[in-house]
């Protein structure tokens, strides 16, 4: 009984968090928990929920990907070439996506293969990324996408009145709460991370595992730049420079552990959620953006460790 | 021993992790000079004992006196400068530095008080300690993760050995050494004892008890059970005290039938480690694989498994050649792995008892990928009842668990594929006599079922016990193959030590 | 013409009807990660190409100390001439102290030196283009607004000039309140969340001043996410080519011409003139333009 | 004999490294082995490789500085400050360095008293630092500073023709080589890092040995940051951000696992130097800063994946 408290202790941990910086939010500021103010918030949330919840693959791992937002830059300065090109947006779309794959998976092999530990693997391709980047745009931002009522959609859009983007984002969530669950993949995500020799020694590909991890968080970081290349209407070189932090944030925030092996996608998104609170919270406030910075660093330190008290 | 007052007085000692009481009202007493056996099933709460009186747990009650003078040691280091000193059970070698760094650290040499280092002076004290324990092949300036696990046990009994201690406390020293290295420690022991040091002697080999220890104390899930002198009690009686009942046979009867040949290595080679390894096993027999420490015999296993890759040779399933180039290979065909290090290589520890379990049966618990936890959850619960693991259930994690049920935890992700062949190393380290005698009853249950079994073992009477034939090998290479009734403690040794075939 | 090693190139095609077009400029850009720079260069590039002048570009990354590294190569590489956009104004003092140690001239570009002995400085001032936004968006609303600002990266020097120009209109004025200033990191992502959550907390908005185009864009979007750009004034900074699109659709009210092509081309005009011995003015300015519908 | 030849092939991999892109660049660029150049490199090279020093300790530990660009920034004010105030500049130097020691400490009692992973914990306090800075300087440079030559001296100063800052840095490398290598404080890094738990059933504080690396790497970054401020006469707002990944680049680089336990600080210096050497060239060579960044990463990749091969 005690050891069920103490478990399910942990995993509200950050809920709580959540919820009393929500509280305090929402007795400071009339606005905050008014209907459009929470979709606003979990529209802007759903850029870097989707990366994170890549992240929090790659980190159960026991790996980390300091690319993501070169990479989601990248990815997105393919897409919208192809969509200035006037293929249909879909397709383009599809390709963007592919390419993200395709961006991740050369993460991935740089790691297994190459045997470069993920912080420095990927610290390199977010140089090379970025530079990839400016160099595809020369610097500037590729404006003159699709008018296309599709590829307005995805960052613009509304379903039953709710934000498209958040709509994506509970979708994609479902899944990967799923595949992290009750798959044989997830499964295998979880032992690379908690032990990689007993792992392989088990009968498991760690290499194939990490490679498809980075994969996935390849495509999700490039759907995250599909979104705000939507909402734009244009895709920005510099976009997502340093997007890796408030992801790794995110995925911490939620109780996966930097050491691999244990963490929850529904943490994750909390996480998220803490931090999107957090930045929407001050803008609300209109807190001076140099205090922003002291107060953002503190909640998340504070969310942390009260999160390890718990546990 | 002629003082009247005991060097160590444990009186009434209580200790809980977070709620699980692990040590109840428990009374331990060691005279100047005696050598005190502390004997007990796996998680009896031996170790936990030992912490507490060098001060790395703090005890919840009772009182700890040394020489007769009420102490409380916050940490280690306190209970160092009063000379007891402990060889831990896991082994605490920081990998990347070097012996001497490892013989030395917490206590570097240094010029006056400095703080820097006089490096010479320490080297020079590592071939002098290792010496002393007949140890002579191990360079003070390797690397000592390099270093196979019996060396790095030895390093830590010489680094114990070099301090003027009074009490050194030696939780499971043997168990990762082979019999001459026993030999050379106890001849140490022995000298020590005549000094008037004395010794806590922690281990799950009744032999190395009769042998050198005067005193045991036996704990039984916390408790204290008894203390006798061993001159005054047999095996029985002791292991009646640990388990709380008859046990019965040591072995248990073999009952089994020897078939075709279902397993066939030829001249497997890995450059720098083994070579000419050529040898079969049939349906319902053990082979049992001795040899010292370091002879090869783990990396032959690796190698085979597909863990390492092999230089050349040819491995035959059921007289047809397979290709094994990753475990996953392996496992598909029916092959099972125990491995030696059930920490490092065989159990992912944060995940629960029935993650672990899973994890070598992901095909057989899933449809299309996705896990039925019904088929898991089957599979899991009739895994834990056929190896009677002590758990609260199959979500406890494997981390909280006692080597013994640990090790049955290894066992079981293994049995759920139904082996044709499993290969077992070193299957009983740190493991208590109740559960070992456990193992060989789940041992014997898969001969019976024509599984073929490979079983690497340090322990003598082990191998000699359970193997219907045993290979010897010494330095990466076969010195010979024994039938049961032709093997003998001497025959094994000889070959061992690289005499000749037989 | 200097005394740095590796400069062998002098002799031979040089003193041709006393021009000599062999000449190298070096062009220490204080940022690419922003178009306007990227203009800048492609401007300065351009027309030295087009008279001749071999160009060595490179980029600090904002970093004063990246560019203090950066125009140590540069003098290292001998060139003729050096052409510094500082990062930041105080900062870049001592790197020109060490080309005016090493005999190179140097002119300053956008943004001016605090020390050192500068030849020329090509610009067009931050702060009065600032005083310009002010000034517009007071005309615009007849001197009576509810104002957002955006800011540029907190601490760096374009969000101080322009962020300065702006209020020395705005502060003097009694019925002009900021009602909320937030930073965007010059980011137009950041941009549109920013202003997003900014109209979550303020209903009414009459005018947006952006400390550059970017921002600003993203503030558009999140205006007619919520249909309410028509009645909202947006003035951005830079007139960038996106932007000035804006302008001409009606979409931004007016953004700040630095005609950053200009400066380039100018840079490179006076740096040939330096070069040949020739004098120019201390101070060339390349004016600040409105760009509106 | 083998063994010996691995062992020492493992400590000079980055070395070769070094050379042969130096030889590249040499036979690229006349100007590229010019005594200026090296010195100018060198004195580039100094402000890098003295915050690596620190991040060096601070891997050997199994942690991690993201604070440090963020932590100069805020020493290099308030030494500036205390300049301005008209202090003696020495003093005021000894102080801002007695600041930094303290600003480490807190990441390091952060790290160890609060339990939080040193990745997140100095995530959290490189943005407060920053945010600290921001406020303390309102956003804007400190200038008129001290003219002393004494404060001149410590980054535009020459003794013997070789400039100052490259003097401080290998006197640092020397005292710290020293230490790592010779006193029992060293070996208490490298034990912590190796493994934390033997280390502290040796008797090692393992909390007070990384409370001190964090506090020498607070101190060195200071340092870093004072030799920016002398040789740019003001201090930055926004200095050092984002040299907290030049600086565990070179420390990957020059071999040190971020695993911790293994690693030496002249593999660091050498880490440091080929960073240095990689800037330094793609100026002299003239190459364009989208190009820059992409061979920047694509060397460091390099540069990892050879050693790793050599080992
Ligand atoms: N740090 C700890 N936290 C929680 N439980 C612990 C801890 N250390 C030991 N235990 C538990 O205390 C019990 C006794 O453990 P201990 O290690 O003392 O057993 P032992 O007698 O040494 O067993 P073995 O023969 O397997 O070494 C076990 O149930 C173990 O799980
Ligand atoms: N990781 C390693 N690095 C270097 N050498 C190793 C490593 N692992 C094992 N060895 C060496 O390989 C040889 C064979 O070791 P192996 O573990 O296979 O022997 P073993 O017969 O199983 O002995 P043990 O009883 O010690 O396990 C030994 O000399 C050992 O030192
Ligand atoms: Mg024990
Ligand atoms: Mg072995």
């Amino acid at each position: 009984m005690k050891q069920f408290l103490t478990r399910n202790m942990a995993k509200i941990g950050p809920l709580i968090g959540l919820i009393v910086i929500m509280v305090i939010l929402g007795v400071l500021s009339d606005n905050f928990f008014t209907l459009s103010n929470i979709f606003n918030l979990l529209r802007q949330v759903s850029v870097n929920a989707l990366i994170a919840f890549g992240m929090t693959f790659v980190i159960l791992t026991a790996g980390i990907d300091l690319s993501v937002g070169s990479l989601l830059a990248l990815g997105s300065a393919l897409t919208a070439g192809l969509l200035t090109s006037g293929m249909d947006p879909l397709l383009a779309v599809f390709i963007g996506l592919l390419i993200g794959l395709a961006l991740g998976a050369i993460n991935g092999i740089i790691i297994t293969k190459g045997k470069v530990a993920p912080f420095i693997a990927t610290l390199a391709t977010m140089t090379i990324f970025r530079g990839v980047t400016l160099v595809y745009t020369d610097g500037k931002p590729i404006t003159g996408l699709s008018d296309s009522f599709t590829f307005e959609m995805i960052g613009k859009g509304y379903v039953f009145g709710i934000p498209f983007p958040v709509i994506l984002m509970l979708i994609i969530f479902v899944i990967l709460f799923f595949i992290l669950r009750n798959t044989v993949f997830g499964r295998q995500v979880y032992a690379v991370g908690g032990n990689e020799e007993a792992s392989t020694l088990s009968g498991i590909k760690a290499d194939r595992v990490k490679i498809w991890v980075y994969s996935l968080t390849g495509m999700l970081s490039v759907l995250a730049g599909i979104i705000i290349t939507s909402r734009l209407n244009s895709a920005q070189p510099t976009a997502g420079s340093m997007y890796e932090l408030d992801a790794i944030a995110a995925v911490v925030i939620g109780g996966t552990s930097l050491a691999g092996g244990r963490g929850r996608i529904v943490g994750t998104l909390i996480g998220a959620l803490i931090i999107g609170v957090i930045d929407n919270g001050l803008n609300l406030l209109n807190v001076s953006s140099f205090y922003q910075q002291i107060v953002k660093g503190g909640v998340i330190l504070l969310a942390v460790m009260l999160d390890r008290r718990s546990k | 021993m002629g003082k009247i007052t005991p060097f160590i007085e444990m009186t009434n000692i209580d200790k809980s992790f977070s709620g699980n009481q692990v040590l109840k009202q428990v009374h331990f007493a060691v005279e100047h000079g005696e050598i005190h056996a502390l004997m007990g099933e796996n998680g009896a709460g031996k170790s936990t004992l030992v912490k507490v009186l060098t001060g790395i747990h703090q005890k919840d009650a009772g009182v700890v006196k040394v020489n007769g003078k009420e102490t409380t040691f916050t940490n280690p280091k306190e209970a160092e400068e009063k000379g007891i000193i402990v060889i831990h059970q896991e082994l605490n070698i920081i990998p990347h530095l070097t012996v001497s760094q490892n013989m030395f650290l917490g206590k570097e040499l240094t010029y006056g008080k400095t703080g820097i280092m006089n490096m010479v002076a320490m080297k020079k004290q590592t071939i002098e300690s290792l010496k002393r324990l007949g140890v002579t092949n191990i360079h003070p300036d390797e690397t000592a993760g390099n270093l196979s696990v019996g060396k790095q046990q030895m390093i830590e009994i010489a680094r114990a050995l070099a301090t003027n201690a009074e009490l050194i406390v030696m939780d499971e020293p043997t168990a990762a050494l082979t019999d001459r290295e026993i030999e050379s420690l106890f001849k140490v022991v022995d000298s020590l004892k005549k000094q008037g040091v004395s010794i806590i002697y922690i281990s799950h080999r009744m032999e190395e008890i009769f042998k050198i220890c005067d005193r045991i104390t036996i704990l039984r899930d916390g408790q204290y059970i008894g203390t006798e002198n061993i001159a005054d009690t047999s095996f029985e009686a002791i292991v009646k005290m640990m388990v709380g009942r008859e046990l019965g046979q040591r072995f248990p009867e073999r009952q089994h039938q020897i078939g075709e040949v279902i397993f066939e290595v030829e001249n497997l080679e890995r450059k720098g480690l083994f070579k000419n390894i050529s040898f079969d096993v049939k349906e319902g027999e053990v082979l049992g694989v001795a040899g010292l420490m370091g002879a090869g015999r783990s990396e032959v296993m690796e190698v085979i498994f597909g863990f390492h890759r092999k230089d050349s040779g040819t491995i035959k399933l059921n007289g047809e050649n397979v290709s094994i180039k990753h475990p996953r290979d392996a496992v598909k065909m029916g092959i099972g792995f125990i491995t030696e290090d059930r920490k490092a290589k065989g159990l992912v520890l944060e995940a629960s008892i029935r993650e672990n379990i899973a994890l070598t049966n992901l095909k057989t618990v899933s449809n299309n990928g996705v896990i039925s936890n019904s088929k898991e959850n089957k599979m899991v619960m009739d895994l834990i009842e056929r190896l009677q693991v002590r758990a609260t259930g199959g979500e406890q994690d494997v981390k909280s668990l006692s080597g013994g049920n640990q090790q049955k935890v290894v066992i079981a992700k293994w049995l759920g594929i139904e082996p044709k062949v499993l290969i077992l190393d070193e299957p009983t380290r740190g493991v208590d006599i109740g559960a070992k005698k456990e193992i060989y009853t789940i041992m014997n249950e898969l001969t019976k079922n024509g599984v073929g079994i490979i079983m690497v073992s340090s322990e003598l009477p082990e191998v000699l016990g359970v193997s219907d034939r045993i290979m010897v090998m010494h330095e990466g290479e076969i010195t010979a193959f024994l039938n049961r009734d032709e093997a003998n403690q001497e025959n094994v040794m000889t070959a061992a030590t690289g005499g000749s075939k037989s | 013409s200097t005394d740095a090693p590796g400069t062998s190139k002098d002799g031979e095609d040089g003193d041709k009807n006393g021009k000599d077009n062999n000449i190298k400029i070096g062009l220490s850009v204080s940022t690419l990660n922003n178009p306007f720079f990227v203009t800048l260069r492609d401007g300065a590039e351009d027309s030295a190409k087009e008279a001749g002048y071999e160009i060595v570009t490179s980029d600090a990354q904002d970093d004063p100390s990246t560019q203090l590294s950066d125009i140590e190569d540069l003098i290292q590489q001998g060139v003729d001439v050096l052409l510094v956009n500082p990062v930041d104004s105080d900062a870049v003092s001592s790197a020109i102290e060490l080309a005016n140690d090493a005999d190179i001239p140097v002119i300053t570009v956008d943004r001016s030196a605090e020390g050192g002995e500068v030849v020329t400085h090509i610009a067009s001032d931050n702060e009065s283009g600032g005083e310009m936004a002010g000034e517009f968006i007071a005309k615009q609303l007849d001197n009576k607004a509810k104002l957002v600002e955006i800011e540029g990266v907190s601490g760096a020097s374009a969000t101080r000039e322009r962020g300065k120009g702006f209020h020395n209109i705005i502060d003097k004025m009694d019925d002009m309140e900021v009602i909320a200033n937030q930073s965007a990191d010059f980011d137009r992502t950041k941009g549109l969340s920013v202003m997003e959550n900014i109209l979550q907390s303020k209903g009414e908005i009459d005018a947006v001043f952006a400390h550059n185009d970017e921002m600003a864009l993203g503030a558009i979007e999140a205006l007619e996410g919520k249909s309410m750009l028509d009645d909202v004034v947006v003035v951005g900074f830079d007139a960038t080519d996106d932007a000035v699109s804006a302008v001409e659709d009606g979409r931004m009210d007016a953004t700040i011409a630095q005609q950053p092509e200009l400066i380039g081309e100018s840079a490179i005009e006076a740096a040939g003139k330096v070069a040949n011995g020739e004098e120019v003015d201390d101070f060339i300015p390349v004016d600040l333009q409105m760009v509106t519908k």
